[in-house]
C-alpha cells in the first residue's frame, strides 16, 4: 500500500561573505555532493541583501531540507582593518602606564580611548592595587555618547579576575553600554594581548549581532528554519550565539573557510591554499588535512591578539584593487578596493561615453585623475545630519558619478582630502570607482560581463599618460600582482619576512627574490620551487595564480567550485569548543611557601590542598564545561580531549577542547 | 502554560519533578539528547521545557557553557527566608482585611483536610502547607504577590526535599495554620501577619539548621 | 552555476484511529494526491504503539517535509461507550434534584457521582439562592480518591456563570483535580445536556492529555516537527492544545473524518458515506460537499451532549462483530467485538489445532461455546494489586489462549459472570476472541491472512451446533449483517425511528422494511431508492456494501484509498473556531422593565444601556475573539463570519466562526 | 537571556518596546503573522518572542482565544504599588545595612550622572530612576528581591509611559534618591527604608491620580 517518496537527504547551506563577493552553496550532507551554488555582490552597508541575493540564486525548492546554515564572513576582519567598528572605552586595571607608554604598547590596544587605572593583581592571584572604582565610574561617566562599548582589562585577570567582575557590575549598574571582560576571551597571560583582544571584541560586538540577525532574517523570508552556525577564525564551528557574544573568533574566519573548502573540494591534505577575492589574496597551509592554526593568537591589521585563529596571511590584492598612477608616475596596485570602471560604466551609460571622449583626445597627457570616480551607492538616511559641503556635494552627485577632478573643480578645491566626507565613504553612502584587473580582464577578453569599451578607453588614457601602448600597462600590473603574491607566499610558507620592495634595495634578499622571479642573472639562477600544490580558490584564481605556480615551479590545482570554495568551507567543518582552567599556587604570607593550589575558571575559584586534587579537578570541570557548552552548541556525540600545560612554576592551564560534527536534526 | 505544547508541559512536569526531587542532582550537566531519549519525548519539547526551568531558575546556563541544574546553597536559603517571610506576612495581613466568605470557605475546607492526615504523612502534610499558602494568597487579592510567592515557594521545594528527611517540625508547622486562619477569619490582620512571620521563619531556620550541617 | 533540486512540495499525514485499525496516509497537500497509505492494528491499550507502526509502515523519507499532522480518533466516543473515561465528581448547582430525579434525567449525567448544592440564577442572570460553597468543598474533601476530575454545572451559567467560577477558584485551592465548567463548553441553555457535557469533558481530558503526549512522541520518533491538529466531529482541525482542554468535541471526529474523506477522494458533493470498520460502520452525509452538522447536539452512547459534531449514527456492526449464539439458538451479530479466530489461531497454532479436533467431532453438537476464547493481550504490570482469583487466571491463561468452558472448569464456577475480571478486560490485559465476519472472509477465500483452517473448522462447529452447513451460517450472518446496516440508513436518511429488529413484531413498518429487503410479498413489492450514492469506506466496505447498495437501489462508489479515507479526512477539514456571546435583558429591580442588557462571555460581562450598542459590542468582540483564536490554532488569512441568533425575549446568542486552511509553515 | 536565539531577542526588545510604549495598544489582538511580516523577522523568532512576554505579563493568553496585549487597569496599579513599596523599602533597608564600598561608589556615581541631567529631560531621569532602584537592589545582596523587583518595574513601566505626559514631579522624585543614597551611606536603614518607601508610594498617588483621570 506504500509509495514511498523519492527521499530528499539532509542538505546544509554554505555561505560565506567575503569584502566583494558573497557565495552561497547547497550541499547534500551525506553525499558531499555540491547541488548548487551562486555568487552576489557583497553589500556591506547591509550584508544580508547580498545574502538574500545569493540565497535566491541558489534556488531553494524545499527549504526544509536544510539542517543547518553555515556562514564564514570576512566582516570582523574588515570592520578592524577598515576602522569601521564601534568607538570603544578600553579600561586598563594595574597596567603600568608609563611602562605601555614607553614602549608604545598603547598603540596596539586598537583604540584611542583607554584609561589607566589602579588595581590588579600579581602573578600569584593576589591583589597589587586596590582598585579605584570611584575614577572609574567617574571615567565612564564622562565617556558618556563617545564610546559604543566598554572593554575591561585587568592585570593578571585570568589568575584572578575579582576587578574585572567588581567593575562590570558596578559599570553595568550605571549605563547599558555592552562591556567586555578580558578575563573571559583569553586565559593566557599577555596582558597587552588581552586588552587588545577584549577592545576588538568590544568594538565588533553590536557588528556581528546585527549581522546574525540580518542572516536568520535572510533565512526566514526564505522558509528555512535550522541552526546557524558561524566559522571561526580556526574554521571550526560555532552556534551563532557564541558568535554574537565572542566576534573576535571570527577574525580570518573567511580565509579559514577557504582553506577548509578548498583543501574538501581537492581532496589534497598538504598544499598552499590562495583565495583571491576582490579585495584580497589570502594564504593558508593546510598540513595532514588540516588547516594550520596560530597558537600564538591572530594578527589582524597590525594588532596582535589572544585570538587562536588559522595562520594566514592576507594581502590588500585581488580582483578590484585600484590601479593608481603616484607621485612617481609608478603604477600600484592596491591596496585600495574599488569599483571596476567596466562596472560603473555598465551601470551609468554616461561614464562610458565620457572615457570613451577622453580616450580620443590624444594630446591630453594628464587625465589619469579622471579615470577615478565617486558616486552615490545609496541615499543618506533624511535623519542623517550632513555639513552643508557634503549637502553641495551629494546633490552634485545626484545625477550620476563624477570624476575627482569634476569634482574638485565644483567644490572648489585642490585636493580630496579637503572634502570632508570619509564618514559617507564609511557608511557606503559614498564609493569611489577606477581602473582594476578586471578592467584589464575585460580589456583582454577573458572576462567580460560589463562595459569592455570603457575598460578599454580607461587603459589608452592610462597609457598615454605613461607615453605606454596599453598592452604594456597590462603586463606591468599583472607582473605587480604576480611578485606581491609571490612574495607574500615566500615570506608566508618560509616563515622568514622578506625585504620591502623598495627600489634600489641592495640586499641579497631583494636580489634572490627578484631573480627568482625574473631570472635576471645571466649565469646565475635562482628558483623558488614549491614542494606541495597551490589550490586556487576565487572566481579570478586562474588569472592570478597561473604565473605564481609557474614561478613556485608547482602545480596549480583548480577545483570544481573552487569559486566558492569558502561557502563550501563553512559548511565542512566541525563544531568546536574550548575551555582552559588555570591552576596556581596559593603563597604563605611571607611569600615563600605554596600552602594551597587554586583552581580559577571564568567563573569561580576553588581551593585545593594538593596539586593533584586541584589537577583532577579542573580536569573533570574542564572537560564537564566543554561538553556541556558543546552539546548546546549542536554537536553530535561531541569528543573531549583534555590536556594539562604547565604554564610557569607550579602553574598549569587545563584545556579541554569538544568536536563533533553538527548533529542536524531540528533543536 | 498556555503557550507551552502538551508534550512540553509533560517534559517540563517531569524534568521539574526530577530537578525538585533532587533526581537530577543540584550542579550536575543537562544532556538534553539524553533526557529526550530517556523521557521518549520530542528534543523540541525537551529543550522548550527547559527554557521554562531556567526561567523558574531551576536550570541554568552559564555564558559559554552548558546548562546545568541548579546548584543549591544555603545562601539562596538565606535569601528565599528574606523575601518570604515579609511577604508571607504581608500577605497574610491583606488576606485578614480582605479575605471573602469564599475564600474563608476554603481555608476552612483545608482545615478540615488536615483533620484527616496522620502526622507521620509528611507527603501529604507538605502538600497541605502550599495549599495553605496558596488560599491564603488568593485571600490577599494581588496578583503579584501570589506569583511571586508561588515562584518562590517552588525554589524552595528543592531545599525543603534535602531537608525532608530529618525535619521533625512539619506537623507543628502546618498546625500553626489553624491559629493563623483564626485570626484572617476573625478579621485581626496584625496578629495574622505576626503569626505567618513566625510560621515561615522558624521553619526556614529549621530547614537551615538541618541543611548547614549536610551542606557544610 | 545553479543546479535546481527535485522540488519538495508541502507534505501532511493523516491519520486516524479508529475502533481496530490505525490508518495513516500521506497527502501532497498542494496536489492533493495521496503519495503512501498504511494501516495498523489498533493498540487499544496505548494507542500510540499502533500510530508508531503506522507511520513507521508509510516509510517517511523526508520527516521535515511534513508540515502538519493530523488525527482523528474514536478515542473520545470509544472510551464514553465502553465506560473507560475517567470517574467524574459532578457538581450541579440551583438544579432541582426533584424534577431530574422525577424524570430520570439523572441518568443522563454520565457520572453517577452527582451532587446538588444551592445557587444558580434565574433566566436574567439574577441570583437564584446563595451558593453553598461549603457543601460544595465539603462534598469534594470527601470525594478525594474517588474520582479523578470533577465537572460543575450551575443553573443558567451561560447567562451569569459567577457560581462556577468561584466553585472552580475555591475547589482549585484545595484540590489538584481538573475542573470542567459548564459554561465554558456550551452558551446553549439545556441545563441537562450542559452537565452531561461537562461530566464527559471531564472524564475526557486526561485520557486525550495522554493520547495528544503520545501522538507527538511518535512524531518524535520519526523526527517529525510539525503542528498537530486534532479532527472534530464536525471535521474541521483544532489545535491539540484545544483537543486537549475540550476533549469533548472531538466525539465523533472518526466518522465526521471518513466522511470529509470519503467526499474528498470520490469528489462527489451528495452522498452517503458509510464507514464499515473493525468494530463500527459509521453513517453520514455529505450535502453540497459539507458533512452535515447536526446543530441539537450530538449524542453519545445515548447521552445527549451540547456538543456541535457531524450528524452521523454509528451502528456496532463491523469485521471484527462476534458471531455468538444465543441462548434461543439464533445467530448474532455484535455489538461486542472480538479478536477474530483466523487471528487468534495464527498467532497461536494450538488454538487451530485444537478447533480442527473440535470439528473434526461429528457427535458434538453443543461446543459452540468452545469458540470463545479469551487470552493475554499484555502482562500486567508487577505493582498491580490482582486478586487470587485474577492471579489464578492469569496463571492458568500464561501459556496461551484458553477457551471459555476450559476457564470455567480451571476456576470451578459455572458463568464467566462469576469471575471478577472486567477490569483486565478494560485495560486490555485479557481480551476476548471469537468468530466474526473476518473469519467468514477467511472461510470463503476473499480475505485470507491468517489462518483459513481455524476459521472453516470454527464455521464447521457452529453449524453443527445449529444442524446447518458452514454456508448457511454465512448466509444468514451476511444478511443479517445486510439487514443491520440498510435498516441504519434507512432510520438516518429518513430521520425515523424503525421498529426494533423484534421477531413477532407485526408492524407495518417492520413489514416493509423486510419486504423491501427481501422482497417476500408476492404481489407487493417495496423498494428503497437511495436517490444518492454510496461512498464506501473502509476495508471490509465492498463485502458489507454491495448487497446494502443493490437493495437500495444506488451505487456503491468505492474511491482510490477507500480503506484510509479517513487517514484522508483527517487533513482535508479547515481549521474552524467558534465563539458564542450572550446578550440579555438586566430587569428593573420589579422584573417589570428591560433597563439595560448584558454581553455575557466566557470570561466576563459588560453592560450597555441600549441593545443595539449591546449587539454591536459582542459582533465585534465575538469576531475578534474567533479570529484569535483562528490565528492560533495555526490558520491561514482565516475568514470570519459573525451572526446573532434571537435566543427568547430580549435575549440574543451572538455567534462568531472562523474557518481558514492550516498554515502549512513551521510555527 | 542566555537559552534565546538572537533573532527572538530582536523581537522580544522590539515588540516589548512597542507594548511599553503603548505602540501595541492595550488589549489589541496580536498578529503572530502580521508582526513578524513587520518586523521582518522570522515566525519563530516572532512566536518566541511573545511567549517571553506572556511570561513577563506583558501579553495574555485567553484560555481558548488568542493573544492579546495585556490590557492596564488602576486595579493593577493598586497592587504594583501595594508590592512595590514595602519591598523596595525592605530593599533600602538591607541596603543600607550591607552595601559595599562599590556599591556606594555607584552610588555616587549616579549621583553624580544626575547633576548632569536638566528637569526637564524626563526621558533621562525616568532611566536614572530605574538605574538607582536597580543598584539598591544589588546592594541588598537578595537575588531574588532583585529579579521581583525588576519584574515589577517592568509592568509598572507601561503604566508611567500612560501617566507621563502630566507627570510634574518626576524631577523632585528623582531629587529623592539623594536623601536616599546619604542614608543608604550611613547606614541609616530605617530611615532608607522609610524614605523610599514615601518615595515609591507617593510616586504612585500621583500616577494613580492621573490615570484615574484618564482611564476613568
Amino acid at each position: 500500500m506504500t509509495t514511498p517518496l523519492s527521499p530528499t537527504p539532509p542538505l546544509v547551506l554554505g555561505i560565506d561573505t567575503g569584502g566583494t563577493f558573497t557565495d552561497a552553496m547547497l550541499l547534500n550532507y551525506h553525499t558531499r555532493e555540491v547541488l548548487a551554488a551562486h555568487k552576489s555582490l557583497t553589500t556591506k552597508r547591509d550584508l544580508s541583501i547580498g545574502i538574500e541575493e545569493v540565497i535566491d540564486g541558489i534556488q531553494i525548492t524545499d527549504p526544509a531540507a536544510i539542517k543547518m546554515v553555515s556562514i564564514s564572513t570576512t566582516l570582523a576582519t574588515n570592520a578592524i582593518a577598515e576602522g569601521k567598528g564601534k568607538r570603544v572605552g578600553l579600561l586598563l586595571i594595574g597596567y603600568d602606564a608609563e611602562l605601555v607608554e614607553s614602549f608604545k604598547m598603547n598603540e596596539r590596544f586598537a583604540t584611542p580611548h583607554y584609561y589607566y587605572f589602579e588595581g590588579g593583581h600579581d602573578l600569584y592571584g593576589q591583589e597589587k592595587a586596590p582598585l579605584d572604582l570611584a575614577g572609574i565610574l567617574a571615567t565612564v561617566n564622562s565617556l558618556r555618547g563617545q564610546v559604543d562599548a566598554l572593554a575591561v582589562s585587568s592585570y593578571f585577570s585570568p589568575l584572578n579576575p575579582e576587578h574585572e567582575l567588581r567593575v562590570f557590575e558596578a559599570v553595568s549598574s550605571i549605563c547599558d553600554l555592552p562591556i567586555v571582560l578580558g578575563h573571559q576571551l583569553s586565559t593566557k597571560l599577555g596582558s597587552i594581548e588581552r586588552a587588545t583582544t577584549a577592545a576588538l571584541n568590544a568594538s565588533l560586538l553590536a557588528i556581528l549581532q546585527d549581522f546574525v540577525v540580518a542572516v536568520r532574517r535572510a533565512m526566514a523570508h526564505r522558509h528555512i528554519d535550522a541552526p546557524l552556525m558561524v566559522v571561526r577564525g580556526d574554521g571550526t564551528l560555532m552556534s551563532d550565539e557564541f558568535a554574537a557574544q565572542t566576534p573576535v573568533e571570527t577574525i580570518h574566519s573567511g580565509p579559514a573557510a577557504s582553506a577548509i573548502g578548498g583543501r574538501f573540494l581537492s581532496g589534497i591534505d598538504d598544499a598552499l591554499v590562495l583565495d583571491v577575492g576582490g579585495t584580497t589574496t589570502d594564504l593558508a597551509l593546510i598540513q595532514d588535512g588540516q588547516v594550520n592554526v596560530t597558537e600564538a593568537g591572530a594578527t589582524v591589521s597590525g594588532y596582535k591578539t589572544a585570538v587562536k585563529a588559522a595562520d594566514l596571511l592576507s594581502i590588500a590584492l585581488g580582483g578590484d584593487s585600484a590601479i593608481t598612477l603616484g607621485r612617481d608616475r609608478r603604477l600600484s596596485l592596491g591596496p585600495e578596493r574599488v569599483t571596476p570602471l567596466a562596472y560603473l560604466a555598465h551601470q551609468y551609460p554616461p561614464v562610458e561615453q565620457r572615457l570613451t571622449q577622453l580616450a580620443s583626445r590624444t594630446w591630453d597627457h594628464e587625465s589619469a585623475p579622471h579615470l577615478q570616480y565617486w558616486y552615490i551607492l545609496h541615499q543618506p538616511q533624511a535623519s542623517r545630519p550632513l555639513s552643508p559641503q557634503q549637502k553641495n556635494l551629494l546633490r552634485f552627485l545626484a545625477d550620476g558619478p563624477k570624476s575627482v577632478p569634476d569634482i574638485l573643480k565644483h567644490m572648489g578645491v585642490l585636493h580630496p582630502a579637503q572634502i570632508v566626507v570619509n564618514e559617507l565613504f564609511r557608511q557606503e553612502i559614498l564609493a569611489k570607482a577606477g581602473l582594476t584587473p578586471t578592467d584589464l580582464l575585460h580589456a583582454e577578453g577573458r572576462f567580460t560581463p560589463w562595459s569592455t569599451a570603457a575598460a578599454e578607453a580607461a587603459l589608452t588614457i592610462l597609457g598615454r599618460c605613461l607615453w605606454q601602448e596599453p598592452a604594456k600597462i597590462r603586463e606591468v600590473v599583472w607582473r605587480q600582482a604576480n611578485e606581491t603574491i609571490v612574495r607574500a607566499v615566500v615570506a608566508f610558507v618560509s616563515g622568514i619576512s622578506l625585504p620591502p620592495p623598495v627600489i634600489k634595495d641592495k640586499s641579497f634578499g631583494t636580489w634572490v627574490f627578484d631573480n627568482s622571479l625574473y631570472h635576471r642573472h645571466p649565469h646565475l639562477d635562482t628558483q623558488f620551487h614549491l614542494q606541495i600544490p597551490i589550490i586556487g580558490i576565487g572566481a579570478p584564481a586562474e588569472v592570478f595564480l597561473a604565473e605564481v605556480a609557474r614561478v613556485l615551479h608547482t602545480e596549480l590545482i583548480l577545483p570544481e567550485h573552487h569559486e566558492v570554495a569558502n561557502a563550501v568551507g563553512a559548511v565542512a567543518g566541525s563544531i568546536m569548543v574550548t575551555e582552559e582552567i588555570l591552576v596556581y599556587p596559593q603563597l604563605s604570607a611571607e611569600g615563600l611557601d605554596v600552602i594551597a593550589y587554586y583552581v580559577q575558571t571564568n567563573e569561580g575559584r576553588e581551593i585545593y590542598e594538593v596539586a593533584g586534587d586541584a589537577l583532577n579537578y579542573a580536569r573533570s570541570l574542564a572537560e564537564e564545561r566543554v561538553l556541556g557548552a558543546a552539546l548546546r552548541s549542536g554537536a553530535d556525540n561531541p569528543q573531549v580531549t583534555v590536556e594539562v600545560l604547565p604554564n610557569g612554576l607550579d602553574s598549569y592551564r587545563v584545556g579541554a577542547k569538544a568536536m563533533g560534527n553538527p548533529r542536524l536534526e531540528k533543536r | 502554560m498556555e503557550l507551552i505544547r502538551i508534550d512540553t508541559q509533560k517534559a517540563y512536569e517531569q524534568l521539574r519533578d526530577r530537578i525538585v526531587r533532587l533526581q537530577l542532582a543540584p550542579g550536575a550537566l543537562i544532556d538534553e539528547q539524553q533526557l529526550s531519549a530517556e523521557l521518549d519525548l520530542s528534543p523540541t519539547a525537551v529543550r522548550e521545557a527547559i527554557k521554562l526551568l531556567a526561567h523558574d531558575g531551576l536550570v541554568q546556563v552559564t555564558p559559554r557553557h552548558g546548562l546545568y541544574v541548579a546548584p543549591v546553597s544555603l545562601e539562596d536559603l538565606a535569601q528565599l527566608s528574606e523575601m518570604r517571610a515579609p511577604l508571607e506576612a504581608l500577605c497574610a495581613r491583606l488576606a485578614a482585611q480582605r479575605a471573602t466568605a469564599d475564600e474563608l470557605a476554603v481555608l476552612a475546607a483545608l482545615r478540615q483536610e488536615h483533620h484527616g492526615i496522620a502526622a507521620s504523612d509528611s507527603g501529604r502534610l507538605f502538600e497541605l502547607d502550599h495549599r495553605f499558602h496558596q488560599a491564603i494568597a488568593g485571600a490577599a487579592h494581588n496578583k503579584y504577590l501570589a506569583q511571586t510567592l508561588e515562584t518562590f515557594f517552588g525554589l524552595s521545594q528543592r531545599l525543603w526535599y534535602l531537608a525532608l528527611p530529618e525535619i521533625a517540625s512539619l506537623p507543628a508547622a502546618v498546625e500553626k495554620h489553624l491559629d493563623m486562619m483564626a485570626a484572617i477569619q476573625a478579621g485581626d490582620a496584625d496578629r495574622a501577619e505576626r503569626l505567618m512571620r513566625t510560621h515561615v521563619q522558624s521553619f526556614y531556620d529549621e530547614v537551615k539548621e538541618i541543611l548547614a550541617k549536610k551542606l557544610g
